[in-house]
């Protein structure tokens, strides 16, 4: 089964080289964002207002459908905020922002291209064709995709397809990483050694990552604060910032530690699950 | 990290995300900026006919060309020209769209009709519209018959060709989605496969259309005394350059006009099914 | 709704006939003009339908499909076409016209036709102009391999002459006329190597309809005699018909037609064709001349002609 | 639920799931299927005649057609017809289709361009062939140019309409990511979007190409004594049926084997993206 | 935030009415594909034989790129075996079966055609309009899409389009039911809603359900037996069966229960994640 991962594969030694952008701080000032117009408005994202950190994680969670990818979007300047503001080290967004790379919710690769093809698109502008090879070999190799650089994407599974857009994000090596559940569809020990390649390439080039998902105790493993999106319960129409947590601890993190399963139930609670 | 304190109500509002692009999408002013290029290149021909670089039999002036069309109009013929011209493009279009239609969709999800009907359609499509003349005089004869199927005949080709060639690469996926739930035949085709080549189609029709326009001249070849193709022809033989331009002139806007509605159409179709 | 719908006057079936028109006939103007056919044939039940050739081909094209009954053509084209095949025959003559010429542009050096020698000439091959220019080159003791040829449709011919693409121009009226207005000189004119204007009938036209063809011949002839007494006038006709402006019609009916010939189809006709007739062999437009022979000496057909009575024509 | 005790080595083998088209897959099977409609015009065509339906000069049986090709092959004239056809039709495609493409790209991406060349380009593409030629002796007189030119035309629009409308509506989630990683312009164009519409590209350049050859009628009006579409025009004017079913053929046959060379490009292209 | 689900939404009132299909049996035998053919050959699944019984919920748990999403196909007929063959009922399939619906991978929704519209699809041919429309609407608000029926699948979030994706499948009231990580783009309380409507669905009618997922506490919760695929460690390429387990214990389950917490260490060992 050439595709799947032996979790020695994401060991330090074959990470990305440290030369990339440094990390960068984001701003997001009173960001709101609505969609249609009259009757058929609705709105989306209301008053979001924080700061990340130069080489922080920050972890996004919130309920189907509240606005996490529009959030994501609006930092990689692909979607307009309707009022408001992002900025990333001082200077705002408008428009495509190249400081940033994104993994999107869906794979989007292209599908005339290889595997190894779609990755080298993540490589920056200017790199010469060697180190470009080269980059891509290690990325796709360190998601575990070696054996299949050379097929199309319609010819790999969905979780294969995944982790391919993940190399692609990560070949940027980029200010602000953007990912938008980037293990959502990886088994738990895929996942796992997903988590720790991007932990490793955090600890070898720290760069800022925003990270949507929906999984708790990935948020508590990987971010250094968690952010709660959705409705603040006066009524008012649209998700905004209902919690913020700072996750105590350096990385890695114990996944049995007990202030970690309290906060774990603490954040399930605030997303509305009881009792489990 | 720190969130703000106090999240204040809204202050810059861009309602309109897209403002750059907007002065490009009021109606009026793409007419008008539409119509520089048309003005300048009367400009040009103007001034080469005033400069003499042309000899006014060469190339008559705008005004000559304007005049012929007055002329025209008080022989109570010009409207004529254009309605029996129109009408006939617009009939032969419309058989020949459905027929490129419903053949292409044959031909592009039957392997068998492609493989079958594929190279003679091909063959044909090469055969030019002024050898259709002679055939279709004789099969026809030389009514009103015989000149719509020689329109129907250019415009079946660019709907056909579009038209089978784009269902053969409709999103694979999407298709297969549907075939699970139970759609194949005319349900999987109107459901999925059209839908899906709707921008296809449109450029299949919009060239249809124009070539209905081109075969029109030759079709007015045959045994006609009206219209703009025997217009231009006329012209031609007997030398009249003015009314031969005025002919070109009106059948290039006639072309735009009617390519104009097509594209309203296909606005709404785009709007609609994507 | 179409156009060609048949004016069927009668409303009684008699059959219909199919007649062309042509701008370079001016008598079946003239006929259409009247209406003196419809007249004529509306007591018999006939329904007339005109059908307008844009050149002899178009003519013939619809004469072989039997499109048409009667349609108009150069003599030229009423030989090659039988020369091929094609089932017709000369029931009239419609005029003696003086269509073609030499041209050269204004201000040429060209004065006589050898001065062609070595030039570029333009002509549409297998049309009266080009046998006019195969004629006139070889009566000034030259051939077509002394010239070059550009073959190019009549009024294209024109355009290359103006711009300079070509020293001289084997013309055809009206362009002809036209082009004279503006400058151009005809700097050499035959008469004679000019083919006359063929009226022609398919054989099936004939055999099944002979009172009909006959009543086409009458019609004819009194065309001509109304067009000699109001030449004014025909050539307004011509120039409503065609879009010519008035001098250019004038000049084709008073000075270059001679629509006063005689319309019975004989030995003048035969003399001219049989001068171009091997020019079909040559040029591979025809297979052998012993079909050229057989087709001139079946082509003209004068059994309608040399009864033909105006006078049973009816005025509209 | 139970799990089988013992999996067996697999017995039942079905290689090639597909089979059952694999029938119309074999090239040779194709070309044969394919020309069972060409064989039954043809026969359909051979007893019309022989019936005598038609008269041996309205439409020549297929053995007089044979005769004349075989005539003007003895005269060494066929194989000239051909060759300059050909060139002529190959040098105004591939010119036309450049521009096409690339006047289409800039419309169907440049919001401006589209409002200032559309109309424009619109307007032309209703200009039929017949009446270029005069315009295009008066500018470029009489040479090999001016027919290259005319063909160009002719093979210049159903690229541009093609590949203007297909680029608006590539996938914009596909275009979105490539943006995202900092894709812009020709590099966009040629890692995004051009391989998004290599179908339409392909349904464009196959119309282009036919009509390539129904221009090639029109352009051999001009001054010429050689090609496929003299012969076509000049068999018609003396009445030669026979050369004229002669011309229609060959311009068949050829239309439809060059198009069967761009149906093999079209085939390594799509392999390669998509 | 109308997108949200109110945990009330899926009760058995709401439930599509019973008149699907009967709950039918389905057979793998010695199921075997590859991919490719000499040299590029690779085999995926390798003699794969189990039964599931009529109305049972089975799990499919296995790493990224194992052959979950092929054997899916298989059943469903999209999707021709390279040896062995599945039957539903004791017949075999061959070509798509109309016997099943399908939840694929990714949400697969025309994109042309409202949420409803694309729900409608999943109603088997016949029902009269009338009938669509009523379960088109009762499904669309089971899934909490109801203010959304309108929206076009690209102005909806990426967990709803999974949403209205499963509202499609459960249209079709099918004898097998065949979801492919139908909840893998849901928050935490989402995903338990829908879990819940899916047992509520199964409880009144009860389908046979093969349920792909990397959810190890969720195959827990819902099926009667998991199965894991996976390389057997014999190093003969491909993956089969390497073990099957049966939950005990009837549905709803208690999610803290210790039987549970075993057989889920024991699942997730066998997935190679140890200690967590
Ligand atoms: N058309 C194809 N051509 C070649 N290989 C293919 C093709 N389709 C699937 N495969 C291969 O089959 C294997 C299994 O794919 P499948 O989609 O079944 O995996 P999966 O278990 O669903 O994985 P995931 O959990 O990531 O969705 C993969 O290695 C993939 O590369
Ligand atoms: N183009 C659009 N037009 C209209 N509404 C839109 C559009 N794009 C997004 N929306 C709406 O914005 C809301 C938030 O979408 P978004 O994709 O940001 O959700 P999300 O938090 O990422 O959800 P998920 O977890 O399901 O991916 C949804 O209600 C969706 O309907
Ligand atoms: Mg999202
Ligand atoms: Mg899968």
């Amino acid at each position: 089964m050439p595709a799947l991962l032996s979790p020695s594969v994401a060991t330090a030694s074959a990470l990305p080289d440290p030369q990339g952008t440094a990390a960068m701080a984001v701003s997001f000032q009173n960001l709101g964002r609505s969609f249609g117009t009259g009757h058929g408005a609705h709105t989306v994202l209301r008053e979001v207002s924080f700061d990340v950190q130069a080489g922080e994680i920050v972890a996004l969670l919130g309920p189907s459908g509240c606005g996490k990818s529009t959030l994501l979007r609006a930092v990689a300047g692909l979607d307009t905020p309707s009022t408001g503001a992002v900025t990333i080290n001082g200077t705002a967004v408008s428009g495509i922002d190249s400081r940033c790379a994104v993994a999107f919710q869906e794979p989007r690769l292209l599908p005339w291209k290889s595997i190894a093809g779609n990755v080298a698109i993540g490589v920056p502008a200017g790199a010469n064709a060697a180190r470009t090879r080269e980059v891509v070999e290690r990325l796709v190799g360190l998601v575990g995709l070696s054996e299949f650089a050379g097929h199309r994407p319609r010819e790999v599974s969905g979780g294969m397809a995944q982790r391919a857009s993940l190399a692609r994000a990560l070949a940027r090596n980029p200010g602000v990483l953007l990912l938008d559940e980037p293990f959502g569809a990886l088994d738990a020990l895929t996942r796992i050694t997903m988590q720790d390649l991007l932990l490793d390439v955090h600890q070898a080039e720290p760069t800022t990552v925003l990270l949507v998902t929906h999984d708790v105790d990935e948020a508590l493993q990987l971010a250094d604060h968690i952010i709660l999106l959705g409705p603040d319960g006066t009524g008012a129409p649209g998700a905004t910032i209902v919690r913020t947590v700072e996750v105590p601890g350096p990385r890695p993190r114990d996944r049995a530690s007990t202030a970690l399963a309290g906060l774990r139930s603490s954040l399930l609670a605030s997303l509305g699950v009881n009792g489990h | 990290m720190a969130v703000h304190s106090g999240a204040a109500a809204s202050t810059a509002t861009n309602a309109s995300p897209k403002a750059g692009s907007a002065i490009f999408a009021r109606s009026w002013t793409r007419l008008g900026l539409g119509l520089i290029l048309p003005v300048l290149i009367l400009l040009a021909w103007q001034l080469s006919t005033a400069a003499w670089v042309f000899s006014p039999v060469q190339l008559p002036s705008p005004r000559a060309v304007l005049d012929a069309g007055t002329e025209l109009i008080g022989r109570n013929e010009l409207f004529n020209h254009v309605a029996i011209s129109t009408q006939r493009v617009l009939i032969g279009f419309l058989i020949g769209a459905v027929l490129g239609l419903s053949l292409g969709a044959l031909v592009g999800l039957s392997k068998a009709a492609d493989v079958l009907l594929g190279p003679t359609i091909g063959a044909l499509r090469a055969v030019p519209s002024l050898a259709w003349v002679p055939l279709l005089i004789l099969w026809m004869k030389i009514g009103e018959d015989s000149k719509v199927t020689l329109i129907v005949i250019g415009a079946f080709f660019p709907v056909f060709t579009t038209v089978s060639l784009a269902l053969r690469h409709v999103d694979k996926n999407l298709v297969e989605a549907a075939r699970a739930f139970g759609l194949k035949g005319l349900k999987l085709l109107t459901t999925v496969q059209l839908p899906a080549v709707v921008p296809a189609i449109f450029s299949g029709l919009r060239l249809a259309l124009a070539q209905a326009w081109l075969f029109l001249v030759a079709a007015e070849l045959i045994a006609s005394s009206m219209g703009l193709g025997f217009l231009l022809t006329d012209s031609q033989n007997n030398g009249r350059t003015d009314r031969l331009l005025l002919a070109i002139v009106l059948l290039a806007i006639l072309g735009k006009a009617t390519d104009a509605l097509l594209g309203l159409a296909e606005k709404w179709a785009v709007r609609r099914w994507s | 709704a179409g156009e060609n719908a048949a004016t069927d006057i009668a409303g009684k079936d008699g059959g219909t006939l199919t007649i062309d028109f042509a701008t370079y006939n001016p008598l079946s103007l003239v006929i259409k003009e009247k209406g003196w056919l419809e007249a004529t044939l509306a007591s018999k039940g006939v329904t007339v339908t005109w059908v307008q050739s844009a050149g002899s081909n178009k003519a013939n094209q619809a004469l072989l499909a039997g499109a048409i009954d009667v349609g108009s053509t150069a003599g030229s084209a009423a030989l090659l076409a039988r020369s091929n095949g094609s089932p017709i025959k000369t029931i009239s003559i419609y005029s003696q016209p003086e269509w073609a010429a030499l041209v050269a542009a204004k201000g040429s050096a060209i004065t006589s036709v050898a001065d062609l020698k070595g030039k570029s000439v333009a002509a549409t091959k297998g049309t009266d102009p080009y046998f006019f220019l195969v004629q006139a080159l070889e009566a000034a003791g030259l051939s077509t391999d002394d010239v070059t040829v550009q073959n190019l449709q009549h009024a294209d011919g024109r355009a290359a002459l103006e711009n300079g693409s070509v020293d001289a121009w084997a013309g055809l009226d009206p362009i002809m006329a036209t082009a004279e207005q503006e400058g151009a000189t005809l700097f050499y004119r035959n008469l004679d190597f000019n083919t006359y204007g063929f009226l022609n009938a398919t054989e099936s036209f004939l055999k099944d309809k002979p009172e009909l063809a006959q009543s086409v011949v009458d019609v004819y002839e009194k065309a001509r005699i109304w067009a000699a007494e109001n030449p004014e006038e025909t050539a307004q006709i011509l120039a409503t018909a065609a879009g010519l402006k008035p001098e250019v019609a004038s000049t084709v009916i008073l000075k270059r037609s001679n629509l006063n010939v005689s319309g019975i189809p004989g030995e003048k006709q035969r003399a001219v064709l049989a001068k171009i007739g091997p020019t079909f062999v040559e040029l591979g437009d025809v297979k052998t001349q012993a079909e050229v022979d057989t087709a001139l000496s079946s082509l003209l057909d004068d059994s309608l002609a040399v009864k033909a009575n105006p006078a049973s024509i009816k005025e509209s």
